[in-house]
């Protein structure tokens, strides 16, 4: 024994201020002891939980051994003390992530208290949130025997009874639209059989629901952790699904309109910035008028996207999702001077115009009759402008989506030809891949490597040809793609009788005639983040600012846009729009599964002809069971999809709050109480017994489970099938006294635990018979044995042995190979209806991980060490470190409190030492 | 029985994929687990957690004294979604 | 969470009224998570939480039969009882005396039960408040005074 | 009154004047929609309607959310503004939200126990979802049953007991010298009082200890030193504990001290560790051959092998081979009557095998046992054991071994091997080691005075085996190391310090405060009749005379608010403050008012 008198901290170097005397990590039951004690004392503890509720494994049990106490009885009361208790502070669903001794001998723990996305004070416990919830998961406290959802209560008597969410962060898809539109939400609601409440969903971000739904390029596809398997989920059909069930359903979107907040906005444009914008302002109670210069609203939406993609109708549904808030859109209304309309009582001016301007080639013969812009062609369609391209050979110039689309118009007004000239390689290509690739099955030609160099013309000023200069690939250049250099001398010509240039667009901001700054580059001049301009209450967003973008991201500028405006009218500052939580680590997430099932992928619904000859939609929605059946293969990456049905469904404003975060602190703590418990051994280990494999194979705590009054079935049933077993088996010393899986020692409690289940099994089921194959029956504590002679006279069969294995027959019964020592030893046969592996302990390697490496000494089995445990237990190697419970090797319950009850005699003693002053101690409320 | 086991994770998550077939199987009356397996053509001891997940929360109750050969019948409680 | 149908009511509307006596930390929790469950038992059912069912008075139970509650439940701690390891032994006595008393004055000694019920006992207490209201309306109202 | 008993103050109990009593109470009252959870089951305007009429009721309002810091604020306001003394809420269960609603009634000057907690949710509007009427009825009832209990509610205090910083420790084994210097290192006087004239217990005659071989003695050795460290630890020893009186907190305990003249000392502590240890069980004549030459108890082959320096002898000649007859006095084994497992025997065993196989590698060393119990991190001491070269044979407990003794002195095992098709082996040996468990200390004279329950096994009992480990129905009174049940040197160490801890959680502060929820007696009703002397294992009821009277009286200390005394006073003279005959009765009676 080390002498007690004179530890290594002296008298003299007494801390002065702690947060807390000491630190209890985890809050099972040896934490909860010690905790209490040390409360009991006088001492101030901070008690640090990393699940949702205090109670550890114990709270989880049915009965527990010798005396058949009901575990939730003997549990609950002390977790109520512990978290009512004056001197204790329980931070639960929390975790310390590193703890440090200073010179002082005092520690400072940094400690990490989780978002639990649920406001603890205001939640009542009522679980109205996960009646509501779309996403199920194993529920771990249920040792994954049934579902629970990912808003949910621990378990039935958590406390404290506050709910919590379960979110790994952002899922791919959610966090990869620049919309910032939900779209893990959408799919898991439309999985639920919610599709107005999807449609609703996306509604609350943008109105362009239908639009989106058909013109995104879905980059949330690309992200989507299904890719890496057998392919994306459709989720921009999905959405298109849930926008054509409401629109077929007649249903109003749900939206009021908002009382009004006495402020006007103008906003100038009216694509996908500024009908977001306005949408989300007018929400806001404001006022809103959008100005239009073009005779139809709908900016790019409406004017350049074409019908076979995008029909007009949807859009103009989409624009009624704002005029029915009671927003204004005044067309044929060009706004010259943004700020002025201060004059008309606008508060604040949004301007999102767009860019409607096409960049010219730059070539010789450019002037010529049958040259054109590509937004100006694509305009003229969609205004039903006659342009004259039938019968005629067609180059479109560029590689982008706007090039695509002009060549698939081109070949619907019937041109002879359509040829996609383009200076790169097709990998290049800006263009959307599925764009080119059906441009092409519409037969339109594409000639790459070529860069125009002169339009020839025809004697009647027209256009003859293209004649194009070839190119070659050079090295790639700083952002990875390729450089192009001409090759000297070359020439190409094209045959050609309309070149549609579709190289670029710009903003047109002629019209503001330089009241609105601009940029060099001709783009709109605002602060990138707040979207003001120069001019305080002239705001301005979109592609008119950041160039040609695409829609999501105009949406996305359109909602960050009202947002500022929004702060500023309000006087707030200006802060991230985009609180979404960080994306979760994919590989992680295909992690969590042993394997995933592959279906395959939904067929993409695109019906395309060699020579399409108008412009009907071109692809197919999703039948209701495609939706179900894609919606299904979703692997609820962030787990929570955000699908705001527990939000809707909480009956406390909210209490629910997905944009909570994590806190985390530095605190100085006195002494430190390891009582992160134990982890039960994983069954898979011992492949011989099926676990994992055969679906009646259990393991001690699932049948715990199965026989607790708060179980997963209504009584005790089998998983296979929800049989009621006649026959069950134990098999004692699993992954216990096992060199075979590096575990020599005894688990300790398993003969106990199945003695209690085998009398309780033979209480619920009276006709049921149960085996235990053991190899000693280890009864050694007080009233221990006692209990086994009660199960034996109870019926319980018990057979010395060893189980060599298990197979499983076609009715799911299972056939154990046994040693029957004690009849002659031969190799035996029985079969049973459910299994149970008494599984053993193994350590909790959490612990060692709150210090620096090595710093905290563990024994040779990797558990807590206590180098004097004959006269110092609970102390570890680092003096004011001590351990409580099972994390210094296998308990039980019994043997786990009394060990803590020693270790909280060691801080006390730790304390005094090191701290002879405390402070006075305070009355205890009542 | 015995087969290809799914990913509990994954057979858990289809619940809402599988709670309409199984409504719907369950509106001609009350059924075992094995029985609505068959019904909805899928592995029994994948019913066995959306049956459970649905008893969960609500969606069906055993019928009480069913016991019918070792297995209970359960039927649907009128919650619809 | 389960749904449990409620018992029809009789055609007379006579629901009968239950005094239940519960314990703090043990049997009261056990109640409650019926509730919690969402299980369903008769409105006439209303509980008296005491730290422990052995300091009931027999008068209590006598005075709430009289005074027009028809059946009165004693939900005990049994094993667990955090204070008295013969805790079950005292409230059955208490329950005894009760009995003998009512049944001198006339009333239905069966109208006076007990069970043991624990923290996360549901659905026994949903079973044994539904069985008692059954055998309650049977009997027909215990008569006031 | 005798002095150790700590009433209630009766003014602390019947505060209000005289002239109030039965007068006008004011009472607020709050009925929560929880937000829908309650409203959209139960119509709580109805309920407010029913009750607001009720004679004491001066607020009547609906909350959202009773528990909202807003709802809080308004109770406190409305409180300070009508002077209300009484409060009711009507909402979720009391397990969520008492201490919510305490603080209320504190920080806005009402006493926390003029607050009634009326469970609407869990206990009325989700269970009868069903059925808005009935659930409308039986929450206006219960809310009426929650006034009329608060009009009856009296202002209480938290009880406060001084205590003595003091523990007396009975017992100087391994057990109570360690927990004499837990205590001492926790900043509490200790007085250790043992038997016999030098501490050290058992531990102190054993060498090589499993798992760690540390050497008992050493182990003592050291404690000793440690204790004579310590200026607070006396130790009295030849020495014992011949009476107490007081109660928990403040024991005053008569010691006598041995030797020639001796005489009896009085200390006063505020709590008692016991730790007195066990006895080793002694075979009867015959059994197992006991008695016989060559037959030994593992206490007798342990000190052996200890002091042995080579290869083992027994009465000079060399011990070749030695046969170990496990759960001679446990489990019921041959016939014994003690039903309980020893615990620390079987480890100890292989212990003591793989030191004598280090001893000399070839003596043949046989294991007659029933289970092998190595527990936890003393499976490797069996492994070790069979290693190095034990042998292990499993007899059934209907067909014990027997022990010989052959004409030619040579000892012969008989037994029936479960392990090898149960074939009937005869194992001539040098020595027959009985693996004596551990049995109860013979102190009746000590349990007399402490009365600390002893269980069917004659070991001490703790009153709960998981919620208090080391506490007895004595108040105060804790228990340590063997003399709960059998366990190991570093078992016993373990529970030594947490009966430390338990010792210092009651008297660490200098005083406890307790929930003022205690029984009381009626001294006027009371016609001292004794029946209820009995009914308490706590021993809080006594019996006192004050001038001519003699009446019952509860030690507030000592009552642990259970009320199990209650239904014994054939005068009802007895009433558990916050459960009073008045607050129940008045109840029931407001129940019943409100008709279905």
């Amino acid at each position: 024994m080390t002498d007690m008198t004179d530890m290594a901290v002296a008298r003299d170097a007494a801390p002065t201020s702690l947060d807390y005397d000491v630190l209890v990590v985890g809050a099972g039951i040896g934490g909860m002891e010690s905790a209490l004690k040390l409360g009991d004392m006088g001492y101030k503890v901070l008690l640090v939980e990393k699940e949702a509720s205090v109670g550890g494994k114990m709270i989880l049990l049915s009965k527990v051994f010798p005396t058949l106490d009901c575990a939730s009885c003997i549990s609950t009361p002390k977790m109520a003390s512990t978290i009512h208790h004056a001197n204790i502070t329980p931070w639960t669903y929390s975790q310390v992530d590193k703890i440090r001794r200073a010179a002082d001998g005092t520690f400072t723990a940094t400690v990490t208290q989780k978002a639990r996305y649920v406001d603890i004070d205001s939640c009542t416990g009522c679980q109205k949130c996960e009646m509501a919830c779309t996403v199920a998961v194993p529920d771990q406290f249920n040792a994954d025997l049934v579902a629970r959802r990912a808003a949910h209560l621990t378990f039935p008597q958590a406390v404290p009874k506050k709910a919590v969410i379960d979110r790994g962060g952002s899922s791919p898809c959610s966090f990869a639209c620049p919309a910032g539109i939900q779209a893990h939400g959408y799919v898991s609601l439309i999985r639920s059989g919610l599709d107005e409440e999807a449609f609703r969903l996306v509604l609350d971000a943008t109105p362009l629901v239908g639009t989106l739904g058909r013109a995104c390029y879905a980059p949330c596809e690309g992200e989507c952790t299904r890719g890496s398997l057998e392919g994306t989920l459709p989720i921009r059909r999905l959405k298109r699904f849930a926008s054509d069930k409401h629109d077929a359903s007649g249903n109003d979107n749900g939206l009021a309109r908002p009382e009004s907040n006495g402020k006007r906005v103008a906003v100038v444009g009216s694509g996908p910035t500024g009908l977001t914008a306005a949408f989300q302002l007018a929400k806001l109670g404001y006022g809103v008028k959008v100005f239009e210069a073009a005779p139809v609203a709908g900016g790019f939406l409406r004017l350049g996207i074409p019908s076979y993609r995008l029909p007009e109708a949807v859009v103009e549904r989409d624009i009624e999702n704002v005029t029915g808030l009671g927003v204004e859109i005044a067309v044929n209304s060009m706004v010259s001077d943004p700020a002025a309309l201060k004059a008309d009582g606008f508060d604040a001016v949004l301007v999102a115009t767009g860019t409607h301007r096409d960049s010219g080639l730059g070539v010789p013969g450019e002037d010529r009759l049958g040259v054109m812009g590509a937004t100006a062609f694509l305009r003229k369609i969609k205004l039903g402008q006659p342009v004259d391209v039938k019968g005629k050979r067609v180059v479109v110039v560029g590689g982008g989506n706007v090039a695509m689309d002009s060549a698939r118009v081109a070949r619907r007004l019937g041109a002879a030809s359509v040829t996609v000239a383009y200076r790169r390689s097709r990998e290049e290509m800006p263009a959307h891949h599925v764009e080119s690739v059906d441009a092409e099955k519409e037969g339109v030609e594409f000639r790459l490597l070529l860069a125009p160099a002169e339009i020839l013309g025809n004697a009647q000023g027209g256009v003859a040809g293209l004649r194009c200069t070839e190119m070659r690939l050079g090295a790639p250049d700083a952002s990875g793609r390729k450089s192009v250099e001409p090759v000297p001398g070359s020439s190409v010509t094209i045959d050609a009788d309309v070149v549609i240039a579709a190289i670029g667009m710009a903003p047109d901001t002629s019209m503001f005639g330089g009241r609105v700054p601009v940029e060099k580059n001709g783009r709109l001049s605002s602060n990138k983040a707040t979207c003001q301009t120069g001019v305080e209450h002239v705001f301005a967003a979109g592609d008119a600012v950041n160039g040609p973008t695409d829609i999501t991201r105009a949406v996305g500028e359109g909602r960050k846009a009202a947002h500022q405006i929004d702060a500023w009218l309000n006087g707030r500052e200006f802060d991230n729009w985009d609180d979404r939580l960080p994306v979760v680590d994919k590989q992680a997430v295909l992690a969590r599964q042993k394997a995933f099932t592959l279906s395959a992928p939904t067929p993409d619904g695109m019906q395309l002809e060699p020579a399409p000859t108008d412009f009907h939609e071109i692809e197919a929605p999703l039948t209701e069971a495609e939706a179900r059946r894609s919606s299904g293969r979703c692997i609820d990456c962030a787990v929570c999809s955000e699908c705001g049905e527990c939000v809707a469904a909480c009956p406390v404003d909210g209490c629910i709050d997905l944009r909570s975060t994590a806190k985390t602190s530095d605190l100085k703590v006195g002494a430190v109480v390891v009582s992160t418990g134990f982890k039960l051994f994983p069954a898979d280990l011992k492949p011989q017994y099926g676990f994992g494999k055969y679906q009646n194979v259990i393991t001690a705590m699932q049948m715990d489970r199965l026989l607790a009054p708060t179980r997963p079935f209504n009584t005790v049933l089998r998983p296979g099938d929800g049989k009621v077993p006649d026959r069950i088996a134990y098999v004692l010393c699993t992954g216990s006294r096992d060199k075979q899986v590096d575990n020599p020692l005894c688990s300790r409690f398993c003969c106990m635990y199945s003695i209690k289940q085998n009398q309780l099994i033979m209480g619920a089921l009276p006709l049921a018979d149960v085996t235990v194959h053991y190899m000693d029956i280890r009864a050694p504590g007080k009233r221990y044995d006692e209990f086994y002679e009660q199960a034996k006279a109870m019926g319980a069969n018990y057979v010395k042995g060893r189980v060599a294995d298990i197979t499983e027959k076609p009715d799911g019964n299972l056939l154990l190979k046994f040693e029957d020592i004690e009849n002659g030893g031969a190799i035996t046969e029985a079969e049973y209806d459910l299994v149970v592996l008494a599984v053993g302990v193994q350590p909790n390697r959490d612990a060692e991980e709150l210090f620096e490496v090595g710093e905290l000494q563990l024994d040779e089995w990797h558990y807590v060490n206590e180098p004097e445990e004959d006269m110092n237990p609970g102390q570890t190697n680092i003096p004011g470190v001590y351990v409580a419970g099972a994390a210094s090797g296998a308990k039980d319950i019994a043997d786990s409190i009394v060990h803590a009850g020693a270790a909280a005699a060691q801080v006390a003693a730790h304390l005094e030492r090191t701290r002879p002053a405390l402070p006075k101690i305070e009355m205890v409320p009542a | 029985m015995p087969g290809a086991n799914r990913d509990v994770r994954e057979v858990i998550r289809e619940e809402a994929v599988w709670r309409p077939r199984i409504l719907a199987a369950l509106s001609s009356g009350p059924m075992t687990v094995p029985e609505s397996a068959a019904a909805i053509n899928a592995p029994v001891h994948e019913v066995v957690f959306w049956v459970f997940g649905m008893r969960r929360y609500g969606w069906l109750a055993e019928l009480k004294e069913s016991e019918d050969g070792g297995y209970f019948r359960y039927e649907p409680t009128g919650r619809v979604s | 969470m389960t749904a449990h149908a409620a018992e029809p009511g009789s055609a007379d509307g006579f629901v009968p009224r239950i005094l239940v006596f519960t314990t703090n930390t043990i049997s009261d929790p056990g109640v409650d998570l019926a509730g919690s469950s969402h299980m369903h038992y008769s409105p006439g059912v209303n509980v008296i939480t005491l730290p422990c069912t052995s300091g009931i008075r027999p008068s209590w139970i006598i005075g709430a039969l009289e005074k027009g509650f028809d059946g009165v439940f004693i939900a005990t701690d049994g094993e667990e009882c955090a204070y008295l390891h013969d805790c079950s032994k005292r409230s059955n006595r208490i329950v005894q005396t009760a009995q003998t008393t009512v049944k001198e004055r006339g009333i239905d000694p069966s109208r006076v039960r007990v069970a043991a019920i624990c923290s996360v006992c549901a659905e026994p207490f949903t079973k044994h408040m539904t069985t008692f209201s059954a055998a309650l309306r049977a009997m027909g109202p215990q008569k006031a005074g | 009154m005798s002095e150790q008993v700590v009433p209630v103050d009766a003014q602390q109990v019947f505060p209000r004047e005289e002239g109030e009593a039965g007068a006008q109470r004011r009472i607020g009252v709050y009925v929560c929609h929880c937000g829908g959870n309650i409203s959209d089951y139960v119509d709580v305007e109805r309920v407010v309607q029913g009750i607001q009429d009720n004679g004491d009721v001066v607020v009547a309002k609906t909350t959202m959310f009773a528990c909202s810091e807003a709802s809080q604020q308004d109770m406190e306001a409305d409180i300070k503004a009508n002077g209300l003394d009484g409060l009711v809420v009507a909402s979720c269960s009391p397990k969520l939200h008492t201490y919510t609603f305490r603080g209320v009634a504190s920080r806005a000057g009402l006493n926390p126990y003029e607050y009634t907690q009326v469970n609407i949710r869990e206990q009325c509007s989700w269970v009868h979802t069903d059925d808005r009427e009935g659930a409308t009825h039986k929450a206006t009832a219960l809310v009426a049953a929650g006034i009329g209990r608060t009009r009856n509610t009296v202002p209480l205090e938290p009880m406060v007991v001084d205590t003595t910083p003091h523990t007396l420790v009975i017992g100087g084994g391994i057990a109570g010298l360690r927990a004499a210097i837990g205590l001492a290192d926790v900043g509490l006087k200790v007085t250790v009082v043992e038997r016999e004239v030098a501490v050290g217990g058992w531990v102190k005659t054993l060498g090589k200890m499993y798992p760690h071989g540390k050497d008992g003695r050493v182990l003592i050795d050291t404690l000793v030193s440690e204790v004579k460290k310590r200026p607070s630890i006396t130790v009295l020893t030849g020495a014992e504990v011949v009476g107490k009186a007081g109660s928990f907190g403040n024991y005053r305990m008569s010691i006598r001290v041995g030797g020639e003249g001796a005489g009896t000392i009085e200390i006063l502590v505020g709590s008692v560790v016991v730790a007195t240890g066990f006895d080793n069980y002694t075979p009867g004549d015959g059994e197992f051959g006991f008695g016989s030459e060559g037959v030994l108890t593992l206490t007798q082959f342990k000190e052996m092998v200890d002091a042995a320096k080579g290869p083992l002898a027994w009465k000079g000649r060399p011990v070749r081979s030695v046969a170990y007859i496990y759960c001679v006095g446990s489990r019921n084994t041959g016939g014994c009557s003690n039903a309980y497992c020893s615990r620390f025997c079987c480890a100890s065993t292989v212990q003591t095998a793989v030191q004598v196989s280090g001893l000399d590698p070839s003596v043949r060393q046989f294991h007659l046992y029933r289970d092998m119990r190595t527990y936890g991190k003393f499976e490797p001491l069996y492994t070790e054991a069979r290693d190095a070269g034990s042998v292990f044979l499993k007899f059934d407990n209907d067909e014990p071994p027997t022990v010989a003794m052959g004409a030619n002195r040579k000892l012969t095992v008989t037994v029936r091997d479960l392990l090898t098709e149960r074939t009937e082996l005869a194992l001539p040996v040098d020595l027959v080691v009985l693996v004596t468990g551990m049995i109860p200390r013979a102190n009746q004279d000590l349990v007399d005075v402490l009365k600390v329950p002893k269980g069917g096994d004659g070991f001490f009992n703790e009153i709960h085996p998981k919620l208090r480990p080391v506490e007895t129905t004595v108040d105060g009174v804790l228990i340590a190391g063997a003399c709960q049940g059998p366990k190991t040197s570093a078992e016993a160490v373990t529970q030594a310090l947490a009966a430390v801890t338990q010792s210092a959680a009651i008297l660490k502060k200098g005083y406890t405060e307790m929930e003022p929820l205690v029984a009381v007696v009626d001294a006027d009703a009371c016609t001292a009749c004794g029946d209820c002397l009995t009914t308490c294992p706590y021993e809080a009821i006594k019996m006192t005379e004050e001038g001519e009277r003699r009446f019952a009286v509860i030690d507030a200390a000592s009552c642990k608010g259970c009320g199990g005394c209650v239904s014994y006073c054939p005068e009802n003279a007895i009433d558990l403050l916050g459960y009073t005959d008045d607050e129940i009765s008045g109840v029931i009676a407001d129940m019943i008012e409100v008709r279905v």
